[in-house]
């Protein structure tokens, strides 16, 4: 272990990781030998508590612990997938004994993680969660679907929502657990979608076996510990909503370990290579306009200017609310816009790209523009207004919490067995 | 104009389009439609040839003389809407809409084998009109026919011929060396120097082909007249039967979705008893109306022979453009994350408006030919 | 009187009226004289049943009278303002006696009427009028507050809805009265426009009284009664916005008795010149894009081809909807959208009208297009999706009347006194 | 670029931006605007002497070296904010915003006299560009400056001139017989063959006047340079402040606005439980918010000196005018048939929001002068 840091400048951070990565850093090292290294060293994960292979550094060291990494190439600790979330999760939820078996195989990238919440029956309302989880003698017993769960089909671990207490009302009669995705109870079966892709999974568990001591939480606070995954996860689409790349693909990549990481990688994001056409692709409309000439029409030239100002606009509002944090002003509502702002931009990207693309928005495949790219814009947009929360549920937040005004009548307090459900 | 304009379907109109419906629920579930959509020519010859023999549809706009059932362009577009609501695959777009539209404006008499041809079912033509970029912009059309010892070659490139790879004949309009205006010429997809590409589409419930022409033979079938008043007839019968067509899904789709809003339930409660929802319901069914009415209208107007047939018609497709794309992106909102999934059938229509939103035409380019149209017929002035 | 006649055909009607009129018709007798021709014949409400003034007529019969008297420019019963819809409400709900006192003088036009429903706190929610009556001996005792009244500055009856028990449920408690206006606990004020006109008025009540013989209908079945007026308000509304003409203003208008019947048309038509503009005058964009030229922007080409579109299939649906009624089909959605459709066609002209006049958009009165009616219109439409049943309330009643979804949770059943309100 | 953009205010500006809002909280309630809006100049010199002995802000932009105060069009931009949110009359837009503007650009040496006269707060300046019809369209504009011994005698009609009527010196933009720009000119309204109309205008807190000039004798302060970038960066910078003072009463309607939802009760509810106005509500806030980031962009985008500042101000621009259009057409909705009376203040920002709609250029017009600005600095190539 490195000796602990009280709080050190960014300059003798700088110094230090610097000179450790020279010591250490070598690109033929085994992929998994040397993220053990970065565990050991705390350099992996800078920001987690020193208790747990971290450093606990402020976002500003990390970035500077990440500019040194970059700047010779050092791989990372593992960081794709939902991992982090799994991690965030267990570090402020978990017993010791959960950080001791799950963490550093989480760093390594040893282990693959899954996120077993949502339900057929429970889209939006994530609380109204139906997969049950009964306790005989030291064993949890969890029957029930899951569904659009990324990585299932080769995730080690779940983060399970199960229902433990039919009785109490929906929010209070949740736990939370870990479940191995390796055993007979556990059926993935993937989930194509509209655009071709089968990027999601539904799981049926049935008669699976999680061991008590895989119960995170106490039983009945499951949803409090949900909403610690959540609100990471929303953390984390809006950083890369808002353009700060996830992992840093530098130069210096040519060790074997970099080849041993892109493998993983090639895994780990496969599910994901769709979500920049999702999200429209705005910076496909001018090069495409000019390209094909439509730059010409006065119609295009409206809707790509709209486009653009929308995006743009989108970027400088996400950027405000950073600022006004880092500089310690009250929040404004400008923070909390950013994925429902996300479905516009969207939808008029697709707007903007079948104009420019005029017939040839029929074509599909290779026979689409750009080898498909477009055609998988415009079947795969209607699908950013839906994943993780709705538009209209977004736009209940902002108005709920962030104009204050009143709620929605509830028709789903008293005994959850008693509360209608599809 | 000579006829009027009625605003509601006769007895015998109405019967028709209930016993289309009957047969093509019965025909054409989506289950079925799936089947079909994956299969190599893309629609079920069988199911076409019932459609000939027990409802007389492929020749359901043709002149008796022909051989057709002598109706109107409004019947056609009542099966057209049907076709709509069911997604069922069938020649009726190519041959009995497109092709038939083609050969009734632009070669009456010369067409009349075609005709009675294709309204016997047995025949499957196909209309290869547009070309690379642009849509109906005649004055871009490149692909020539030159005239040698009494027969003609043509040589060029048309771009998303509906059914193209299927059809036995193609209608190709082309430019003559010697002709102000374009010509449309009979070509057998048999005969040398006609390469038939498919083409991948988005929605494959209707397929889409490019034809390249090498010096391939055809047949003077007769010419577009001034200002290419054939070809503008042609656009405007086929908007209009498109414009019904598309009626006939965001109907359909507008159904769907207010039936699954009216059964799915979240917070205790369905999601159809939330405002929001409510309101977003309520505005949709005015533009799903609005652009029936303008469908329905510019059918009626087609019969009447009213004089301003391409406003009219442009009129119609932008909006049902607008209205079927708006039901289509709704629809899979409200089904939430089931809406998304391919095994869910609100995708089918989805790509049936996507498709159907640009094809003859993107919604600005029909409302620019509208007020082209106004300045034409001087109401400008 | 003239013979009672069962059920005539059109050509027998025409031949009857046609040679009335050729005994009857002077255009020098003075106008309250004609009129009471006409109440005597039944020719001034020929759709009104014999007893009370008129002839039982169905639709298409009046418009054979309507077609003769315009023919040769004959005078009409008064029919302007809102006096046909007191009218409709007297012939449903009212006594012999009230019939008596007030059908002949809304025929000749001695009387003109005006509706005392709106009030400051209840606009959208008409059932929640706070204005009170109550019995003192054999006299109502009124005192309230109500807006948005027109003609209100001349009318001698209004039509007035109070409540009369607190402890019954809102709609429940409400009774309706004929009130004359002429009176000192009646003191009407103009209320002044956002677009300068004044054209409603506001009406305080204080210790007005009612004979108890002008109530109408039984105490507490005061909004059945309202409601047949607003149905009646609705249609014609319906009709007007569909284009079919409430008075034909035809030729041959040279007699005193037409200058007798303009002057009439004056006082009475007043308040509603600006209602063209509220509609958006979308006759006059093309016309005003082709005289400026700005027929030759592209932007303005498409939303002049989008206003086109949209009013015209306005106008198709509702005739959609006549054509399937005339037909006995049954009834489809086209009929209930005309209102909220008439505020996407306002909205949308306004926006083609700036466009068209650009920067002289900025401009009103003699300096504006058209001598101010752009001007005008650019202050006018946002009150057509207001007045008359706002937007919100329309999509509420396509909703849940239509589209047959559930009705809204409701808070304001039990005893009005209990319900919150401003 | 030279400068950065930054994303927050310093503490100096908030703290200016504070005390300007309670100095025009003070001194221009919405009663107070409507006598002022309803007097023949159309603004308070009183009130405006204050804003410069105490507030110094007729010179905010303006150099200290020319007697301002120095700050940056941030600050500027901040001001118009805060006037945006009151509506309160001033010589603000024509002298410190558009006349400066216009001096600074094209005339920074032999404009100084006039930027400090206009910092004094005693010297008011219009500036005189656009013409009938068209707007900001240089190549159109025909007024024309002929030199004769010496002086300049300017004739021409420039139209929709703020304050044109309240100024005593007009900064007129005209043609030179010998010359291919456009160049500036300084013309003393009290000079003969000035005539100034008032026009009648929706919004009363913003006069405008049409200036007929007939032979008026001008001094030549300096030209638009090459590609009239003088004129094209006036109007960036008068755009930019513009749109700031537009989010300004976007804002004051959006709050005013929720206010009245959570105080207005129909159906025993207040109106804002209702799920339909919450949402709508939630979709204002964005287009408000938005609005406000490329508002606050633009602004430092000019401090910083970014190239491309014109399809940034355009951008702003656009976006505003939507915004604000948006914000005053729901504020009246939502308050129901009150916000469409003349005694509630609703309709004040309304017309402001109708005017700024189309001042300096509508948004379609802004829009496609993003994309020219776009096509230029050659970001698509």
């Amino acid at each position: 272990m490195s000796t602990p840091v009280t709080t050190p400048d960014q300059d003798s951070v700088r110094q230090e990781v610097r000179s450790w990565l020279e010591a250490n850093w070598d690109a033929d090292t085994p992929l998994i030998a040397w993220r053990n290294k970065l565990v050991d060293s705390g350099w992996g994960m800078p920001e987690w508590p020193e208790a747990w292979h971290g450093r606990g550094y402020s976002a500003e060291l990390v970035r500077v612990v990440e500019q040194e990494f970059g700047r010779v190439g050092a791989v990372t600790g593992a960081k794709a997938g939902i991992r982090l979330l799994a991690a965030a999760t267990l570090l402020e939820h978990g017993t010791d004994a959960h950080k001791r078996t799950w963490l550093r195989r989480i760093i390594t990238g040893e282990d693959t993680w899954c996120q077993l919440f949502s339900e057929p029956g429970s889209g939006s309302d994530l609380a109204g969660a139906t997969t049950r989880a009964d306790l005989r003698g030291d064993e949890w017993i969890i029957n029930g679907q899951k569904v659009w769960t990324t990585s299932a089909h080769h995730a080690n671990w779940g983060l399970l929502l199960a229902r433990t207490d039919w009785d109490a009302p929906k929010h209070k009669g949740l736990t939370f657990f870990v479940i191995n995705m390796h055993q007979p109870g556990v059926v993935v079966q993937p989930l194509r979608q509209m655009n071709g892709h089968a990027s999601f999974n539904q799981v049926f568990i049935t008669d699976a076996v999680v061991p008590r001591e895989y119960q995170v939480g106490q039983v009945g606070n499951g949803w409090a510990v949900a909403m610690t995954t959540l609100a990471h996860e929303r953390r984390r689409a809006d950083g890369l909503r808002s353009g700060s790349s996830d992992v840093d693909r530098g130069s210096l990549r040519r060790g074997r370990i970099h080849a041993e990481e892109d493998a993983e990688n090639l895994t780990v994001l496969a599910p994901y290579t769709w979500y920049p056409q999702r999200a429209g692709r705005t910076d496909l409309a001018l090069p495409q306009a000019v390209a094909g000439g439509r730059i010409a029409d006065p119609v295009v030239r409206q809707e790509l200017a709209r486009l653009l100002a929308m995006s743009s606009t989108a970027e400088w509002t996400a950027r405000r609310a950073r600022a006004a944090q880092q500089a310690g002003k009250p929040q404004g509502p400008e923070g909390s816009l950013g994925k429902l702002v996300a479905s516009h931009v969207a939808r008029q990207a697709q707007k903007v790209h079948t104009l420019i693309a005029d017939g040839d928005s029929m074509l599909a495949g290779a026979d689409s523009p750009l080898q498909g790219i477009i055609a998988e814009i415009l079947l795969s947009v209607p699908a950013v207004s839906i994943a993780g929360g709705t538009d209209e549920i977004q736009r209940n937040i902002i108005a709920e919490r962030v104009l204050d005004m009143p709620k929605e009548p509830r028709f789903d307090d008293g005994p959850f067995r008693d509360i209608p459900r599809n | 104009m000579s006829g009027t304009v009625t605003f509601v379907h006769t007895q015998e109109q109405t019967l028709f389009r209930d016993s289309l419906r009957r047969f093509l629920d019965a025909t054409s579930p989506t289950t079925r439609v799936r089947q079909v959509m994956e299969s190599e020519s893309g629609f079920d010859a069988d199911l076409w040839k019932r459609m000939g023999d027990e409802l007389a549809l492929p020749g359901i706009g043709i002149a008796e003389t022909d051989g057709g059932a002598g109706f109107g362009w409004t019947e056609v577009c009542i099966a057209m809407e049907e076709f709509g609501r069911t997604l069922c695959p069938s020649p009726f777009m190519a041959s009995s809409v497109l092709s038939m539209a083609a050969l009734s404006t632009m070669a009456p008499a010369t067409g009349a084998a075609l005709l009675s041809s294709i309204a016997s079912g047995t025949h499957h033509c196909a209309l290869a009109a547009q070309e690379l970029h642009g849509q109906w912009d005649f004055a871009d059309w490149q692909c020539t026919a030159i005239e040698k010892d009494g027969t003609f070659r043509l040589d060029g490139v048309k771009h998303l011929v509906v059914d193209g790879a299927q059809a036995q004949t193609l209608l190709v309009v082309a430019r003559r060396a010697d002709q102000p205006t374009l010509a449309l010429f009979e070509v057998e997809t048999s005969t040398a120097g006609v390469d038939r590409r498919p083409l991948k589409v988005i929605d494959p419930t209707r397929r889409l082909a490019q034809v390249t022409l090498k010096g391939a033979q055809g047949r003077l079938l007769g010419t577009t007249g001034k200002d290419n008043a054939g070809l503008e007839r042609t656009l405007d019968l086929a908007s209009i039967a498109l414009a019904n067509e598309m009626v006939g899904g965001m109907g359909r789709l507008f159904a769907d979705t207010l039936a699954y809003t009216r059964l799915r339930v979240q917070f205790g409660r369905n999601i159809a008893s939330f405002q929001a929802i409510k309101h977003r319901m309520a505005e949709l069914l005015i533009q799903v109306e609005l652009a029936r009415s303008a469908a329905y209208y510019a059918a009626s107007a087609a019969d009447a022979g009213l004089n301003n047939l391409s406003y009219l018609a442009s009129l119609a497709k932008s909006l049902a453009s607008d209205a079927y794309l708006l039901a289509a992106q709704e629809a899979i909102q409200l089904h939430g994350g089931i809406g998304f999934t391919w095994d869910n059938d609100t995708h089918l229509w989805f790509k049936r408006a996507k498709s159907s939103e640009v094809f003859l035409g993107t919604p600005a380019w029909h409302r620019e030919r509208m007020i082209r149209a106004l300045e034409r017929s001087g109401a400008n002035t």
